[in-house]
């Protein structure tokens, strides 16, 4: 039994931090916002050198073989910034489906490629716009379609910087791949959302935090006040509680059994739910700052809400949780209990 | 006790009804703060209600009012919100400056400012907030200097609601050198005066929502001031009073926001979490129980009562009321929560978004407690 | 419309607080404490003497026909000094049933008979020890049995001055007094203990309002800190928005609608809600002292546990607001809307 | 990463397994803080954990202890509150006064004091407040007169658990005339010396809990203070962070918890509010993170860290998930809600009302707010 993260967990995931967070700045951030885009080739070029996309893919196919729990220290660290690559959907839960079904692929070994994905359950598909294939769910088989072979209809969305898509295609024209597992995707995808969240949730706290030293009302900075003391202590308390939570599901996701699940389904419950509340104090601490679109918070928000609301609503979380409640054995001998 | 509508009540009721039936335009105007024709096209409107004589219902007749009482006020609302009409541009005028000019402005003050306030030919813009005074607004730094006859303004005021179109502002100004609440007068500017720039800010939906305005020297006469020198900050703190209170959330608004909610569960429950059926039927109560509390208030005020600092008690309620309502919506939209709406379709997601301001705008739900507690409760400053 | 007391409603709801205030005081509730008696005889004789017992009963049987509406004031009195007696389950719920399905009846004719009230929602039947008669619901019928019909279980409870029974009884030994309006009954419980929850939580607020201003912590009182002034200003909160829903609710009890019944349990939700916020706000407040039987917080915690488990659960009222609102028109101009 | 026990936790998990199967009192004791016979037989059980060498598990083996891990620690916690065994009356010798010894006692202090608190033979009550020093502990008043080798200790203290029974007290007292943090020394004294008085006090439950105790002009040898003279503040700030963290609220009582209400659920679910099973499954959520994030700070620690703050967020965690996990069983529990259990029966209102001291008791979660606030994220005082 250990749940500490390795030094080489934490030199990767600063690796990230450090890149996100030099190239990810709210200078940056505006300036996308005014060029209405939400991706920077020349990130994703970097993000590409560093490795980060071929994490997931095992080593037989150029990838570097880690776990799930290594990248979603990078996903934190993408969610810290808000960083609106693909990242998380492409390296995270689409190429390595396809690294699954079709390890051959050309495009799984092209670093590069970036790979949408489109579960059934989600009603769009995001960051179409700038994938070089879409991962399509029908009948639980995975289609592979290709830019000329999809009709794009941007979804307006809340998130400046998510791209949404309604995809038109014709399973006739599309490569069928076989049956795929999409709850391992469902899996990723959620433990990835919790992950993002996380950092999501850190940040407008810092944010918030910074802003209260310096914000003098009264005489005194607004953080010498019990009130927003209070505000902001609460957010954190939320989020230690969903961290332990997050890595342990992320470590734990290769178990593919229903304790797993459910912790999987926890962790995106209680990190989407922090980040939440994390934005709305950050808000609400930062008063009428924190409602305008210059101050950044609304990034926070509005990307906590984007991750909770695909790859399974909270209904659907929660009912995992609850199966694994009602049907397996609970109490304080299980918490790490295997399927037997 | 009598909880029905006297006979007269239910004809003004069908009246406001008919007319608003007749008057309402078909499609939405454009919001007032996102563009010129928005705001012209409100300012329209506001037109159309002063030729039925619905424009500032519960001003006294003689300054262009239709001198309703509360009840009427609230059978008003009622069915303005039920027609859909247009949001009043001219709120600031109606709630704010207007009930405060009649209470403490000079007749000529009167005379010059209430008509074309009442008629919407002039469109007013509150400033009170600077960058270091929010909360704390006995921090105003923005000087207004007399001059024999004038007054010149200079400063930066923040947060200014309308200011991006509209034609007069006012707001606090102290005396050069005074300190905290003393020295400060309430001084009202053209807001196309020489000197004066204003600059729109977006909100964090992306549409403009206030303006910063930067005053350079902008001479206004000592008429424009309201009440005696130095006694801005009295003036101020009993606006604020009306800011808060009873006048400017009419219950109709989350009335008409619960149904909503009740019919997108409707419609939705198939598909969407069970648990949320709760929050569907807690917004409808607190819709109600927010109605239901200002129609006490109106009936105490018609008794002769006075609002108190229970108005901050009301501020706490709407703000978090509304935020808990947009939150269950964007909860049954589950998957479609973070997609703006189809054209025509009900906008959750900006109500949700604009629900977020209600805590800190019109003082902060920290400070409303502070004066709960202080005020109500009689607890140790 | 006129949402507003008449002057005689706000003066006998005075002398009922006056009353109550003046026996019913902390000194009092230790003395039955120590006596393990939840029953101040002269306190009843004083209710009695002062007519609150005849208050909904007919003018035609001796009562003072005045309205729920009056007698919900009484009982948010109540609710102020936690009052033992069983003034409302008596005067306010059984006695009003037994006047109407036997006016001639001799208990009717006795105004400080004791009439305890037995609906089949109610596990246990509360103050069955000091009553003359029980009324018991059984296939709608209403059944009146006298103390020596009846056997009589102590069932503990938390509340130290209430008393609670199980009762076993023979409907072929009592007296059926025919099908009783149940209904009735439970609407006017639901009022009157959501008027007793006001009375309670008010209470609980200004017992800690008085702690909070006296105790001194680093220095100043500790009503100074905003976190304690938040916690009873969110309390004042809840009541404010509790108060107009109670009165209307009381005021509108005869309109027997689904709109006033649905007011009547928005009424009891609310208030009984309002009331464990502000208990449990004033016993945190209180800090170690909360804590302890010595202060009497703990009586108002516990007898709005009481009053929000009897008489229907809060599913059951939140399902009757639910029909109201899903069934019937909603909106603005329906707030005091009536059945057509 | 590693989220499995070793084999040897396996084993170590089934021989604590095995010896409690074997020993835990079939029925449960009455409580210690009710009965002087409910004491002495949780006494009697110290000694039969002792016994097996299972009484303080934690302690370094040289001090009469077992010397496991917090692995192991929470393995034999998991394993206890599994097996229902018997609540520690020991707790202020094992989490508090037991580590602060290790690590400011002298050798001699060490091997008076530590042999009978780990038999059990000397139970420990804790005297920190005192009726004007609640949250704020330098308020205390009580007082050391130094007199040669001896102190004579004068003052009231109040909300002293275990005080009411146990032998022995340690609590903060004043050199006289000192103020706030300072002259504060950590002192010892037998409950039965004269000049000590104690009254017991009862909880909202109706239950003896705790006890009040006067000191007046009781002389104990200088050799009972802990540390150096002046120190008191130091080494009570070292304990609060003790009793605090880690090692006061074990995970294993709310997974037992939780499943407990679990099982309520199930055996209610046909007769109750559906809206209430998201709460069972948020109420076993939060146990489980509860139990990752100590799991986590035990791997932590075992790799070398120290506790900081975030025991305050640990603090705030478990007293408000135990608030609600017992409130959705009192609204499962619904009309019965009110009722005391069948013999027996799990006593959900009982727990309820101990969970309502969480937020107060070991530092007011507002005082916790406060540090996680200024010491986790740098807010100025």
């Amino acid at each position: 039994m250990d749940f500490t993260l390795s030094d080489e967990q934490v030199m990767f995931a600063q690796t990230a931090a450090t890149l996100f967070g030099d190239t990810c700045t709210p200078d940056h951030w505006h300036r996308m916002m005014e060029q209405d885009t939400a991706f920077d080739a020349g990130r994703w070029a970097q993000i590409v050198e560093n490795g980060f996309t071929l994490l997931l893919l095992p080593e037989s196919a150029g990838g570097l073989g880690l776990t799930e729990l290594d990248f979603a220290l990078i996903a934190q660290a993408a969610g810290y910034v808000a960083l609106p690559e693909p990242l998380v959907e492409s390296a995270g839960i689409a190429a390595p489906m396809l690294a699954a079904l079709a390890p051959d692929h050309a495009l799984s070994a092209d670093p590069a490629a970036i790979i949408a994905i489109a579960p059934a359950c989600n009603p769009v598909v995001a960051h179409a716009d700038v994938a070089d294939a879409i991962l399509m769910e029908q009948d639980g088989h995975a289609f592979l379609v290709l830019p000329d072979q999809v009709t794009l209809m941007p979804a307006a969305t809340i998130d400046p910087l998510r791209r949404l898509f309604r995809v038109t295609w014709d399973p006739a024209r599309a490569e069928d791949l076989g049956p795929a597992d999409w709850t391992l995707a469902l899996d990723r995808a959620a433990v990835f959302a919790a992950a993002q969240a996380l950092g999501l949730a850190q940040r407008a706290v810092d944010l918030a935090v910074a802003y209260a030293k310096d914000r003098q009302q009264f005489g005194k900075p607004i953080g010498s006040y019990q009130a927003v003391k209070h505000h902001l202590a609460s957010a954190q308390v939320a989020i230690e509680f969903a961290r332990p939570v997050v890595i342990a599901a992320a470590a734990q996701i290769g178990q593919r059994d229903i304790f797993a699940q459910a912790r999987i389904s926890h962790a995106r419950l209680v990190a989407t739910e922090a980040a939440d509340k994390a934005a709305r104090a950050s808000i609400q601490v930062h008063g009428a700052m924190g409602y305008s679109w210059e101050v950044d918070v609304h990034l926070f928000l509005k990307r906590a809400l984007a991750l909770s609301g695909s790859w399974g609503t909270s209904a659907f979380h929660r009912a995992r949780v609850g199966t694994r409640l009602f049907t397996r054995p609970t109490g304080p001998d299980q918490t790490f209990a295997r399927e037997a | 006790m009598q909880l029905s509508y006297t006979p007269e009540q239910q004809a003004f009721r069908a009246e406001v009804r008919a007319w608003l039936e007749a008057h309402v335009p078909a499609h939405p105007l454009e919001h007032y703060d996102a563009t010129r024709a928005g705001f012209e096209a409100h300012r329209a409107w506001e037109a159309t209600l002063k030729s039925g004589d619905w424009g500032m219902v519960t001003w006294p007749k003689e300054y262009g009012g239709r001198g309703l009482d509360l009840i009427q006020w609230l059978i008003f609302e009622e069915e303005y919100y039920r027609a859909g009409a247009p949001g009043r541009v001219n709120q600031n005028g109606i709630f704010l400056l207007g009930p405060t000019l009649m209470e403490f402005g000079s007749d000529d003050q009167k005379a010059r400012f209430l008509p074309p306030m009442a008629s919407g030919e002039e469109i007013w813009a509150q400033a009170w907030s600077e960058p270091q005074a929010g909360s704390d607004l006995a921090g105003v730094r923005a000087t207004a200097r007399r001059d024999g006859d004038e007054y010149v303004l200079n400063g930066h005021k923040i947060w200014s609601s309308r200011a991006a179109f509209a034609d007069w502002a006012f707001g606090l100004f102290r005396e050069p050198g005074s300190e905290r609440h003393k020295g400060m007068s309430l001084i009202f500017f053209p807001l196309d005066a020489p000197g004066v720039t204003r600059n729109p800010i977006r909100k964090i939906n992306g549409h403009v929502g206030f303006a910063e305005i930067f005053l350079d020297d902008v001479r206004v006469p000592a008429f424009n001031r309201l009440g005696d020198e130095g006694e801005g900050w009295h003036i101020c703190m009993a606006t604020a009073g009306f800011e808060r209170g009873l006048m400017l959330r009419s219950p109709a608004r989350y009335q008409v926001a619960a149904a909503a909610l009740a019919d997108l569960w409707q419609a939705r429950k198939d598909r969407a979490d069970p648990a949320l059926e709760a929050d569907v039927v807690r917004a409808f109560m607190n819709a109600e129980a927010y109605a239901l509390n200002i129609y006490q208030t109106a009936s105490r005020l018609i008794a002769g009562a006075k609002i108190g600092p229970e108005a901050s008690t009301n501020k706490i309620f709407w703000s978090e009321m509304d935020i808990h309502l947009n939150q269950t919506a964007l909860a049954i939209l589950g998957p479609e929560a973070e997609l703006l709406p189809e054209p025509g379709g009900h906008d959750w997601l900006d109500d949700f978004i604009f629900s977020l301001a209600g805590p800190i705008y019109a003082g902060s739900n920290e400070i409303q407690r502070n004066i709960i507690a202080e005020r109500m409760l009689g607890l140790p400053r």
